[in-house]
């Protein structure tokens, strides 16, 4: 600690789930004191359990509780709080609300107001670049108003396009557009996304760049002008719009790239004033060029690879940054040391086009073990509600080089056991183990590419139905009250000849 | 005795004989197994079938029994649960569009009469903060429309029912 | 891989719990096929689940089957394995096994024989460090004889004294003696437990240096005569000899004393003829006087809390030491980043003086997030047998320093929830928390110091009682079998009201 | 509702009564608490006690129930298994040496009509490879030796029965 600076004593985490939970983890670590807040649905959550205190902010829709700013704001004034941590998601990256924890006195544990409101704002944002000679990909200057103006500026850069949310990220409000009669409607459902998840429809189109990865570099700004990278993180793989599958260190960059791409983004975070922990997104294509996508204005759902591969707790440095520190760390402190990757386990169902996909867990049993990280918002018993992000939770693994994280990531898949809602757990088994990505060869088109007729292995249906049978008819007498039971027949305990020799398992 | 499973809407028959020390399972019209029950857990089972062990977790609710195997994720629904999930048969058969998972109707395009293309889209729902698009499995005509915009959708109720043309 | 060697491609673990599940892990990692070898009351253990085959190799007593080499040479030859992986424990240190492994063929992954005949034997081994001045602890040169013996030694060297096993380590066969009266019967029942635990009954005895820290650097030597140390450990909390808690860095050491003591322990590995991976164990006394211990010929427990620091996978470096792969690791790669702390669950009754206490465990919920890393051997629903030793799991954390570790151990204790046995989990919360262990103040009489009179915090009892209480009379109705259930009463659905605030929940 | 419970050899009666929204516990005669239940699953409830909120784990068998709260862990007894448990209370009550685990005597050092001080071992039982000395609680006389060197005992079994002098 600094002198002269105040550390946050008790904070507001305004968020559900495994980030909430991650942040109230490192509270504990801090001594910061924490409220979690839940909607009705969500007073069962995770979350609401682990917090020192916990409030409940309305009913369900999003709108109505976990959005709400000024019941926030109330919120963090009756229970006392210094500051608000606004998690990923909701309103992390709404400009107002941090305006209004500031007017309040609240800490907002994230970038300055005005930063986060030039940031956020892609299209003003991307003026901003423009000025300071960051390669940007060629689009609409601003905010598209009627068809008309997307029609045009499609037509000048070319198609295929993108329709993209000027609030927000995550994919959502996104829209790749492959030809003039998609265009309208393509638009249109942007738009309804946009507004329903960031509570603005403003959208815009650029050209969409095909075969890119994408790199982006986690940073960190503290409040007296000090900026320093931690290094990139590579995300190409994704379904939807959306990341599934996220490493570290990127295969594609050389040193010299790394070195260039965490310079020009230190630029452009000092270039907007930008404080706090952000990440800054480029694509990357296939001649190393890279371009300026936009400002993650909030903590990353992935920026746990960053914290195993650097040792830098990022939320730790957010509680710091909005305490007042300076920064302690130098840019010549951080390195790279082995390989990360985290595969994102949502509610959803591969098969369905990635449709959500809700229910009760009946059973969750989460791998363990050397270089395995789980970050969990989740517990057996719990139903998870139709109304937020279907993520459930994230699985990282460090390896010391990318060959052994990939063969861990595969083993502590297949040992990630949830059992009564779909996951795309046999999906992502079944990526790490493809060629292509265990070559590199990660483009954002990776799963069109690669993973388009994909269906799940049905080689052990036989067994399922086996077990499933074999349930059926040794159902076991209830003693105690949902207890794990054991019981081995009879005639099982006689024939355990000594010598029994059993198969091959895992192998298959 | 005989079990009935349904997975991914097929039928499976399931056969187990005990035998002194172990069962013998046949499945559908194939070859008996020898299966030998290792260990049996509330939550997991561990299989001895034909000389290989197989660790499986399950667990189960009225419908169905939900398996994971070495990665790979099962749900197996028991036949006499057939009758009550109608709906998503009906998908399956292409005269419904019922909603995957519970939502609300952002957006229906489409109303009694219209004649519609295989692929089109008839129906928007969103759920966990995601639009989807429901598109029509068949050429055919409208015959009803279950909702309106802006109402609460359950897992597999039918939005649109459809008349192949 | 280097050229010309033969990668192990198939490996039995003659281990059990844990350890046998660790080195499986690694070994799914490499490719390398597994064979577990169970008694028969280990049938359902966790490492005879995990691998690729499972043979039984006898009835519960270890010296029917874990110890029994013949049958495990047998195994080894039957299932067509290329390597034996001892583990710790049981016949990791027994050169004649090691022999028979190399006599038949079979890659023995640890130490060669010859080497680890010398270093097995306390007593011949302190002859050969005295001959290299290697500094030592008084005491007697060879095995000690009739009881007359031990008392003029004891005389010689002033009381308190130790009698230590020539065989084996982990505190078996230990017994530190304050006066004469108490000689004869400590020297008898170290030789019993010595004969039992190691098969060979011998013990000797040496000056008992009060108030020492235990300090032990790990080693990797390779069948070419190179050898790199992995910096040290700290296992200064022990209690019944038996180290509990260990942690790396050591606050007792500065650059200049851990370079010296890494290159001693070097010299002593390549004196000794010493391959594949190695402890060196010290005593450094208050006035940071070294004194060299012995050699722990085999992975140790505590390896983790090196791998988290440095990066080093210390199994996996094992199995290419083994397979006759020259080392790639060099001195000057290897660095400390961070802290790392481990705390050791046994079955054991903390309160009936660390008594073992074997039974079913009816619910294991394990800790997950950052920094946190579980070795388990068990599942719910497991029974945790009486014939071996009590470990159960490890709980390894890292830090970015050594407090952030510390408050990360303590939550992740808290949050390891083992329901029908008794851990010494509440204990070792009150060690981590102790001020006198915050500061660094921990040498190997830290337990008897400033835990004698410890009793598990009792202010939650009337919450149990409470809790029980209600558990009896809300009695669920079974739903489904033996699943997780979710009954909330009428009355407390209505009694949710919005603002609900919730108290103190995790800091009483 | 009255339930009774042992804990540490002491017994506890803890007394519920239903109100409109929550329950009244009583523990011996301490003053009464609010309790109210925010949730309850097979092996976990959220309790809110008078403001503020606890999370137990905890699971159970015939005899005890199982419970762990913020890093505290507790075993309960029912009070209906105390008959069966009369070797515990015999150790407890000072004339019964009995083995705290499942194990084997290594050594017996003394035999009927011994007399004995306090502290003194009486003999060694070996359990999960540890030597464990077992001493006397009380100054009295072997009234009884139920084993013999190299026998198996189980938990509780008394193995040295005394006489107080």
């Amino acid at each position: 600690m600094g002198e002269g600076t105040k550390m946050i004593k008790k904070v507001l985490i305004a968020n559900r789930g495994e980030i909430a939970v991650r942040v109230i983890r490192t509270c504990k670590e801090l001594d910061i004191k924490t409220v979690a807040v839940y909607s009705t649905i969500d007073k069962e959550s995770l979350h609401t359990q682990i917090a020192d205190e916990s409030v409940c902010i309305g009913n369900p829709p999003a709108v109505e509780s976990y959005l709400n700013m000024d019941l926030l704001i109330e919120t963090a004034k009756k229970t006392g709080v210094d500051a608000i941590h606004p998690g990923y998601g909701f309103l992390a990256e709404n400009s107002q609300f941090a305006k209004k924890c500031e007017s309040a006195g609240i800490i907002f544990v994230g970038p300055n107001s005005k930063a986060l409101a030039l940031v956020g704002d892609k299209v003003e944002c991307r003026k901003t670049m423009q000025k300071h000679n960051i390669p940007l990909i060629p689009g609409m200057q601003s905010i598209g108003g009627n068809i008309k103006e997307f029609k045009e500026m499609a037509k000048k850069v070319g198609y295929p396009v993108l329709i993209k949310a000027a609030l927000g990220g995550g994919g959502k409000g996104m829209r790749i557009v492959k030809n003039e009669k998609e265009l309208e409607r393509a638009v249109a459902a942007g738009r309804r996304e946009a507004k329903s998840a960031f509570g603005n429809e403003s959208v815009y189109l650029e050209k969409y760049i095909e075969k890119p990865r994408h790199i982006e570099f986690q940073v960190l700004a503290d409040n007296f002008g000090n900026v320093i990278h931690i290094f990139e993180r590579e995300c190409s793989i994704q379904r939807r719009y959306q990341k599934i599958i996220e490493e570290t260190p990127s295969t594609a960059l050389n040193d010299k790239l790394r070195k260039k791409m965490g310079e020009t983004a230190k630029k452009i975070i000092k270039t907007t004033g930008y404080t706090n922990a952000g990440t800054v997104e480029f694509l990357l294509d296939k001649n190393k060029n890279f371009y300026f996508l936009e400002v993650n204005a909030r903590i990353q759902v992935e920026h746990p690879i960053t914290e195993l591969v650097t040792g830098v707790d990022l939320v730790k440095q957010q509680f710091l940054i909005a305490s007042g520190e300076k920064l302690t760390l130098k840019q010549e402190d951080i390195f790279q040391r082995g390989h990360s990757i985290e595969a994102r386990i949502y509610a959803e169902d591969t098969e369905s086009d990635f449709l959500p996909c809700p229910g009760k867990i009946h059973l969750l049993k989460e791998p363990q073990g050397p270089g395995i990280r789980v970050d969990s918002g989740i517990y057996s018993g719990w139903e998870v509600p139709t109304h937020y992000d279907p993520i459930l939770s994230k699985l990282i693994v460090w390896g010391e080089n990318r060959e052994v994280a990939i063969k861990r990531i595969e083993q502590a898949l297949k040992n990630y056991i949830i059992l009564g809602i779909k996951t795309p757990i046999p999906f992502l088994i079944d990526i790490v183990r493809h060629p292509q990505f265990v070559k590199g060869e990660t483009y954002t088109n990776f799963i069109s590419q690669n993973m388009e007729d994909w269906k799940p292995n049905r080689e052990l249906l036989d067994t399922a139905l086996i077990a499933g049978a074999i349930h059926l008819q040794t159902r076991l007498p209830s003693v105690g009250q949902g207890m794990p039971q054991r019981v081995i027949s009879q005639e099982v305990a006689k024939s355990s000849s000594p010598w029994l020799e059993l198969g091959d398992w895992s192998n298959t | 005795m005989e079990h009935r499973f349904i997975h991914s809407g097929e039928t499976y028959k399931v056969t187990i004989e005990p035998k002194e020390n172990s069962h013998e399972v046949t499945i559908d019209d194939k070859q008996p197994l020898q299966v030998e029950v290792v260990s049996a857990f509330t939550n997991s089972l561990s299989l001895l079938i034909n000389g290989k062990i197989k660790t499986v977790y399950l667990a189960e609710d009225k419908q169905k029994k939900y398996l994971s195997i070495d990665g790979n994720y099962f749900e197996l629904e028991l036949e006499k649960g057939r009758t009550a999930k109608r709906g998503r048969v009906g998908l399956k058969e292409g005269n419904v569009v019922c909603s995957p998972m519970p939502g609300s109707v952002v957006k229906i395009f489409v109303s009694e009469g219209n004649e519609v293309k295989e692929g089109q889209v008839l129906t928007i729902v969103e759920a966990m903060k995601m639009e989807n698009e429901l598109k029509s499995p068949i050429k055919g005509k409208v015959k009803k429309v279950n909702f309106s915009e802006g109402e609460q959708v359950d897992a597999l109720q039918p939005i649109v029912e459809l008349e192949a043309l």
